[in-house]
C-alpha cells in the first residue's frame, strides 16, 4: 500500500540489506560484545563485525542475483567468523540463498521463504528451541510476524516493518530467561536479568531488512 | 589494557608466527587459513589428530604439535572457535592416509565449526571421527546447558591418543582410547582475577578484592558460584573434591594428576595447590602415578588454577609415558 | 592481595614441599634448613652445582635441581637471600667428593650469604668456588652500583656448567665453563605491573594504566626508565638492542636466545616478542641456533618480559644439548 | 655523672638491649618495609623482624654474659635474615661479641668498642664507605659520637644518647643521597630522595642501646 512497495526485491536491495547489517553489526560493536561478557565470552560483536566486513569485501558485483550475493556472505561468515555464531548465520545465509536460487527479483512471499529458511538452519544447527535464550528468540517471532502480516495482506515493507518489531520484542523477551543452549547456560540462573547478545545481532538483521528490502535508498 | 601485543587484530597471527619460528623442527605454521602442523607432516598411514579452538589458552593446542601428541592445531581468534576453514585445510595438509580424529572441547562455537569441517571432509573421501571433550565439572546440569564444558583434559587426551597414534593403532583405535580418557577424565577451575581480552580491551568480568569465582571457564566465563577468598588448601579441596567424587575414584585406584595455572599465577603457588591435592588423594588412598604442575591451558593472563585428575590404568599410563616432542611437552626425546 | 597460599610465613616451605611431592623422582627436599636436592645426590665424583637465592622466581632454582643441571638449590623466603646455612647443609649433603661450584646471582645479599657459606663450608675443608651471575644490562653504570644484577643468564649458566659437571668435568673446568658462559650472555627486562610479595602485602611498585617499566629487576626493582606503554615491537627491540650492543654480536655469530616471561605473562604474548626477535637478530645476521620461550626466571606474578642471549659456540651448544632432566627442564630424557 | 651511669653493664643490660632492639624493629616493620619498597625489594622489615625474633628465641639463660648474648644474636641473624642486612648485622653482632669476650661486665669503653667492633665488621663485610646510602651512614657517625662524648668524659648515657642522635641525622642525612651499594644503586639518581632503610634499622638499634646499656628498667 504504501510507495516503498514500488519495486521487487532485486540483488540491489539485497546488497543493500546486507550492507546496512554489516553498519548496524559495526555501529553497535561494543554493545554486543558488552551484553556477550556478561553471559558469554565477550566476543559477539568483533565476531559479527569481522565476518560481515569480509562479506562487504566478498560481495559479487552489480547485477548480482539476490541467491549470490546470500550465499558469498554464507562463505564470508563460515570463513571468517568462528565461534557458535559463525556457523549459525553461515548456515542461515546458506539456506536463504538456497530458498532464492535462481531468482533475479523476490516476490514478498520469496523474501517470507527466504528467511524462514534461514531460520529453519540456525534451528538444525543449534538445535534450539524457542525459550532458550538464543538468537532463535528474536528470529522465531519475527518469521512469524513477517508471514502473518503478509497473509493479512500487508506490504512487504509493513511486515518487515512488523517481523523488526517482533524481532526486537522477542530479544527484549530474552532478559529474564535462563539460558539452556551456547555458553550462556553455564551460568544457569545467573544469566537471567541479561539480554542474549545473538537475539540482538539477529534484531539488527531484521531492522535492517525493514529498512532496506522494500525500497529505500539502496546503500 | 596492558599486553605485549601490536595490533589486537594481529596477536594470533603474529603469536603463531612467533611460535613457528622458535620451532622450526617440531611445527610448520600456515597463514591463511591459520595452522600449525607437524614439521614432518604428513606422516604416511598413521591417523592424523587435529584440535583447535579459541587461542588465549597456550601452549594449548599449538603447543603440543609434534611427534606423539597432534599432526596439526586450528587456533581461533582469541576464546573464539576457529573456522571450518582451518580445520579443512589442516586435515588435507596432515593427513597420512589412515584418517583423521579431531579432538573438539565442548563448546557450541567449536562443536558446530568442526561438525562442518567434518562434512566437508567426507564429502572429499577423507575418514574424519570426532571425539568431544566435555571434563569440567563445575558444570553440573549438563540437560540444562549445551552439556560440560573441555577444559584440562583436552591436554591428556591430545597426549594419549597422539601417543596410540605415533605408535601406529588405526583410526578405530586411536578413537577408543581418546574416548576412554575423556570418559575417565573430570576437571574443575577457579578464578583470582579476570583476564582481558584482547579485541574487548577490558577485563571480562570483575572481582572484588577479596573475592574468587569457583568453576570458572576458561574464556572467563562465570562459574559456580563467588565467594570470599579462601586459604589455598580449602580452594584445593573446593576443587578436588567435586573431581574426585564425579570420577568416583576409590581407594587403591591411580590417577594422572595436572595442577594447572591459568596464566598468571606464578608456579610458586601451583606447588601449594599441588602439595595439598597430594594430601587429600594420599588421605582417601588414591596414588597419584604421573603429575603435570604449570600452564598447560590457560586464559591469557587470569589468576587462579584448574585441577584435572585422569582415572589411570595400565594402557593410560604406558601411551602417557611414550615419547612425545613437541614446543610445550617433551620427554623421552 | 590475591593469592593461591594459606598462610604468608609458609609459603615457601609449602611450595617447596610440593616440588618434592610432584618429583620424588627428580628432588630431595629438606626442611631445616631448607634446601631441594637431586634425588639421586651425592653423586659420587661429580663436581656439585649449587645455586639459589630469593624464592618469587619459579622455576629457578628449585625447578632446575637434577640430572645434568644442579645438584642443590637453596631457596630463600620471598625475594630475600637463603641464609649461609641452607647452603653449608646443601653442600655437606650432595657434595660427591669432587668440590662444589655456588652460581650466585650478583646481590649483596646473595653474595654475602654464599661467601659466608664458603667460609665455612672451607674451614671444613670441602673445596668451594664461585661464580657470580651479573648480565642484565640494565644496570648501566657498574662503577657506581652494587654492579649488574644476575638475571636470566643464571638459567644458561645452570644448564651448561650442569652438563659439563655431569660428563665429569674437574672443579677447574666446571668453573671455566660457567664462567664462560656468565662472560657471555646479557639480558634485560621490563614490567608490565608489578608483582606483591607476601609478607608485605601491597604491589611493591605502583605503574599507571598506561605505563611500563624498562629494564625492570626480577624483585620489581625500579628499572632504566619509565614510559608509556609500546607496542611489543618496540619493546622488544628495546630489550635486544642494549642487549646485543653490550655483547657486541656481528654478523655470522650464533646465540641462544631466551625470551622470558615474569610470571604472569600469557605464552601468547611471549611469542609475538620471540617472532620480532627473530626479526631483530636475522636482520643482523645473527643466528638463534637454541632459544626458549617461556616463564624460567620470573616475579611472582608480575606481566612483563625479559629477553636473554648468550653467545654461542660449539663448545656450549653441545653442553646446551647434552640430557636434561629436572621439574622445569628436560631433554634427551 | 648523672644517675644512670651508677651500675655497669652486664649481661642483663644486654639482654634488655636486644630485647629493646628487637620491640623497636617489631614496632616499625612496616615502616622499615615501605622504605625498602621505595628504593629495594620490600622486605627489609620482615628480614629484621624475622631475625630478631629468632635471636630472642635463641638466649642464652640468666647470668649469660654479654659475649655470648650477642654471638647469640649473631648466629641467629646470620642464620634467620638472609638479604644483606642479614650477613651485615650478623657479621657487627659476631665482631662485637668478640669484642668483648670474656667480660662478665663491660665498662663504658668496652661499650664503645663493642660498637666499633660492629661497625668494622659491616664495612669489611659490604665494603662501604660513608655516603653510599647504607646503615653506615649511620652507625659510623654514631660510633664517633658516642667516641667523642665518652672522651670528653660524658656518662654512658649520655654518650649513648649522643650516639642514636647522630645515627638518626645520619639516617636522616641518606635521604638526598644517591645510593651506590646495595640494591637501591640499582636505581642512581632515582634512589635520592629516600631514606635507606638499614640506616633507619641501625639508628633502632642505637637508640634501643641508649634507652638500655647505661641502666633503666631492664625490660
Ligand atoms: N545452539 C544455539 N542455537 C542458536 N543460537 C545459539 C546457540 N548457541 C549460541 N547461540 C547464539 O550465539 C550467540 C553467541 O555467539 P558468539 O558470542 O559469537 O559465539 P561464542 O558463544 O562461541 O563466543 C548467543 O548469544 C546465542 O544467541
Ligand atoms: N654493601 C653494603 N654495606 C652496608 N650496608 C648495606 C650494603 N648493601 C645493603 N646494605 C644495607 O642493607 C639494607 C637492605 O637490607 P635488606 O632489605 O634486608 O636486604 P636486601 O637488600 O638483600 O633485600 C640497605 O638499606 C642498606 O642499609
Ligand atoms: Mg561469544
Ligand atoms: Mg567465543
Ligand atoms: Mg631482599
Ligand atoms: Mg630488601
Amino acid at each position: 500500500m504504501a510507495g516503498d512497495a514500488a519495486a521487487a526485491v532485486d540483488g540491489e536491495r539485497i546488497r543493500a540489506f546486507i550492507r546496512r547489517f554489516a553498519e548496524k553489526v559495526a555501529a553497535q560493536k561494543d554493545e554486543l560484545t558488552a551484553l556477550d561478557a556478561a553471559i558469554g565470552d565477550a566476543d559477539h560483536g568483533t565476531n559479527m563485525d569481522r565476518g560481515l566486513q569480509a562479506a562487504l569485501e566478498r560481495l559479487p558485483g552489480e547485477g548480482a542475483a539476490p541467491g549470490d550475493l546470500l550465499k558469498a556472505v554464507a562463505m564470508a561468515l563460515i570463513s571468517k567468523v568462528g565461534g557458535a555464531s559463525g556457523p549459525l548465520y553461515g548456515t542461515a545465509f546458506l539456506r536463504a540463498a538456497a530458498a532464492v536460487a535462481g531468482k533475479a527479483t523476490l516476490e514478498p512471499g520469496d523474501v517470507a521463504a527466504l528467511f524462514k529458511a534461514a531460520l529453519a538452519g540456525i534451528q538444525e544447527r543449534g538445535k534450539a528451541g524457542r525459550g532458550e535464550k538464543t538468537m532463535v528468540d528474536a528470529l522465531a517471532p519475527a518469521v512469524e510476524a513477517l508471514d502473518a502480516a503478509l497473509a493479512r495482506g500487508a506490504s512487504l515493507g509493513e511486515a518487515l516493518a512488523e517481523a523488526a518489531r517482533a524481532a526486537r520484542e522477542g530479544s527484549d523477551a530474552t532478559i529474564p530467561l535462563v539460558a539452556t543452549k551456547g555458553r550462556a547456560s553455564y551460568l544457569g540462573e545467573r544469566s537471567r536479568g541479561h539480554r542474549d547478545p545473538g537475539s540482538l545481532s539477529a534484531t539488527l538483521m531484521m531492522e535492517a531488512a525493514a529498512e532496506t528490502l522494500a525500497g529505500g535508498p539502496a546503500s | 589494557m596492558k599486553k605485549l601485543i601490536n595490533r589486537v587484530e594481529a596477536v594470533v597471527d603474529e603469536a603463531t608466527q612467533g611460535l613457528g619460528l622458535a620451532h622450526p623442527d617440531l611445527v610448520r605454521v600456515q597463514a591463511e587459513p591459520r595452522f600449525v602442523a607437524r614439521a614432518d607432516a604428513p606422516v604416511q598411514g598413521k591417523v592424523a589428530l587435529i584440535s583447535g579452538g579459541g587461542s588465549g589458552h597456550e601452549p594449548l593446542h599449538g603447543g603440543y604439535v609434534g611427534r606423539g601428541m597432534l599432526d596439526a592445531a586450528c587456533p581461533g581468534e582469541v576464546f573464539t572457535s576457529p573456522v571450518p576453514d582451518q580445520m579443512v585445510e589442516a586435515a588435507k595438509a596432515v593427513h597420512g592416509g589412515a584418517g583423521v580424529l579431531f579432538i573438539v572441547k565442548n563448546y557450541t562455537g567449536d562443536v558446530m565449526n568442526f561438525e562442518l569441517a567434518a562434512e566437508l571432509l567426507q564429502a572429499e573421501g577423507i575418514a574424519v571421527r570426532s571425539v568431544l571433550v566435555a571434563d569440567d565439572v563445575a558444570v553440573e546440569n549438563s540437560l540444562y546447558t549445551a552439556g560440560r564444558r573441555g577444559v584440562g583434559g583436552t591436554v591428556f587426551v591430545e597426549k594419549i591418543a597422539g601417543a596410540a597414534a605415533e605408535a601406529g593403532a588405526s583410526l578405530d583405535e586411536v578413537e577408543r582410547i581418546a574416548r576412554k580418557v575423556s570418559d575417565n577424565v573430570r576437571s574443575m577451575g577457579m578464578a583470582l582475577t579476570s583476564c582481558t581480552v584482547p579485541a574487548k580491551g577490558s577485563p571480562t568480568f570483575e572481582l572484588g578484592e577479596d573475592e574468587m569465582e569457583i568453576g570458572i571457564g576458561i574464556h572467563g566465563e562465570p562459574g559456580r558460584e563467588r565467594m570470599k577468598l579462601r586459604p589455598a588448601d580449602e580452594i584445593t579441596a573446593m576443587l578436588a573434591e567435586p573431581v574426585i567424587d564425579d570420577l568416583g575414584l576409590k581407594q587403591g585406584e591411580q590417577v594422572i594428576a595436572m595442577v594447572n595455572g591459568m596464566g598468571g599465577t606464578p608456579l610458586l603457588e601451583l606447588y601449594i595447590v599441588y602439595r595439598k591435592l597430594a594430601e587429600i588423594l594420599g588421605q582417601r588412598g588414591i596414588t597419584i602415578a604421573r603429575n603435570l604442575v604449570g600452564n598447560y591451558i590457560t586464559s591469557l593472563e587470569m589468576q587462579g588454577c584448574s585441577i584435572t585428575l585422569l582415572r589411570a590404568d595400565d594402557e593410560l599410563l604406558r601411551l602417557w609415558d611414550a615419547p612425545v616432542h613437541t614446543p610445550a611437552l617433551r620427554w623421552g626425546v
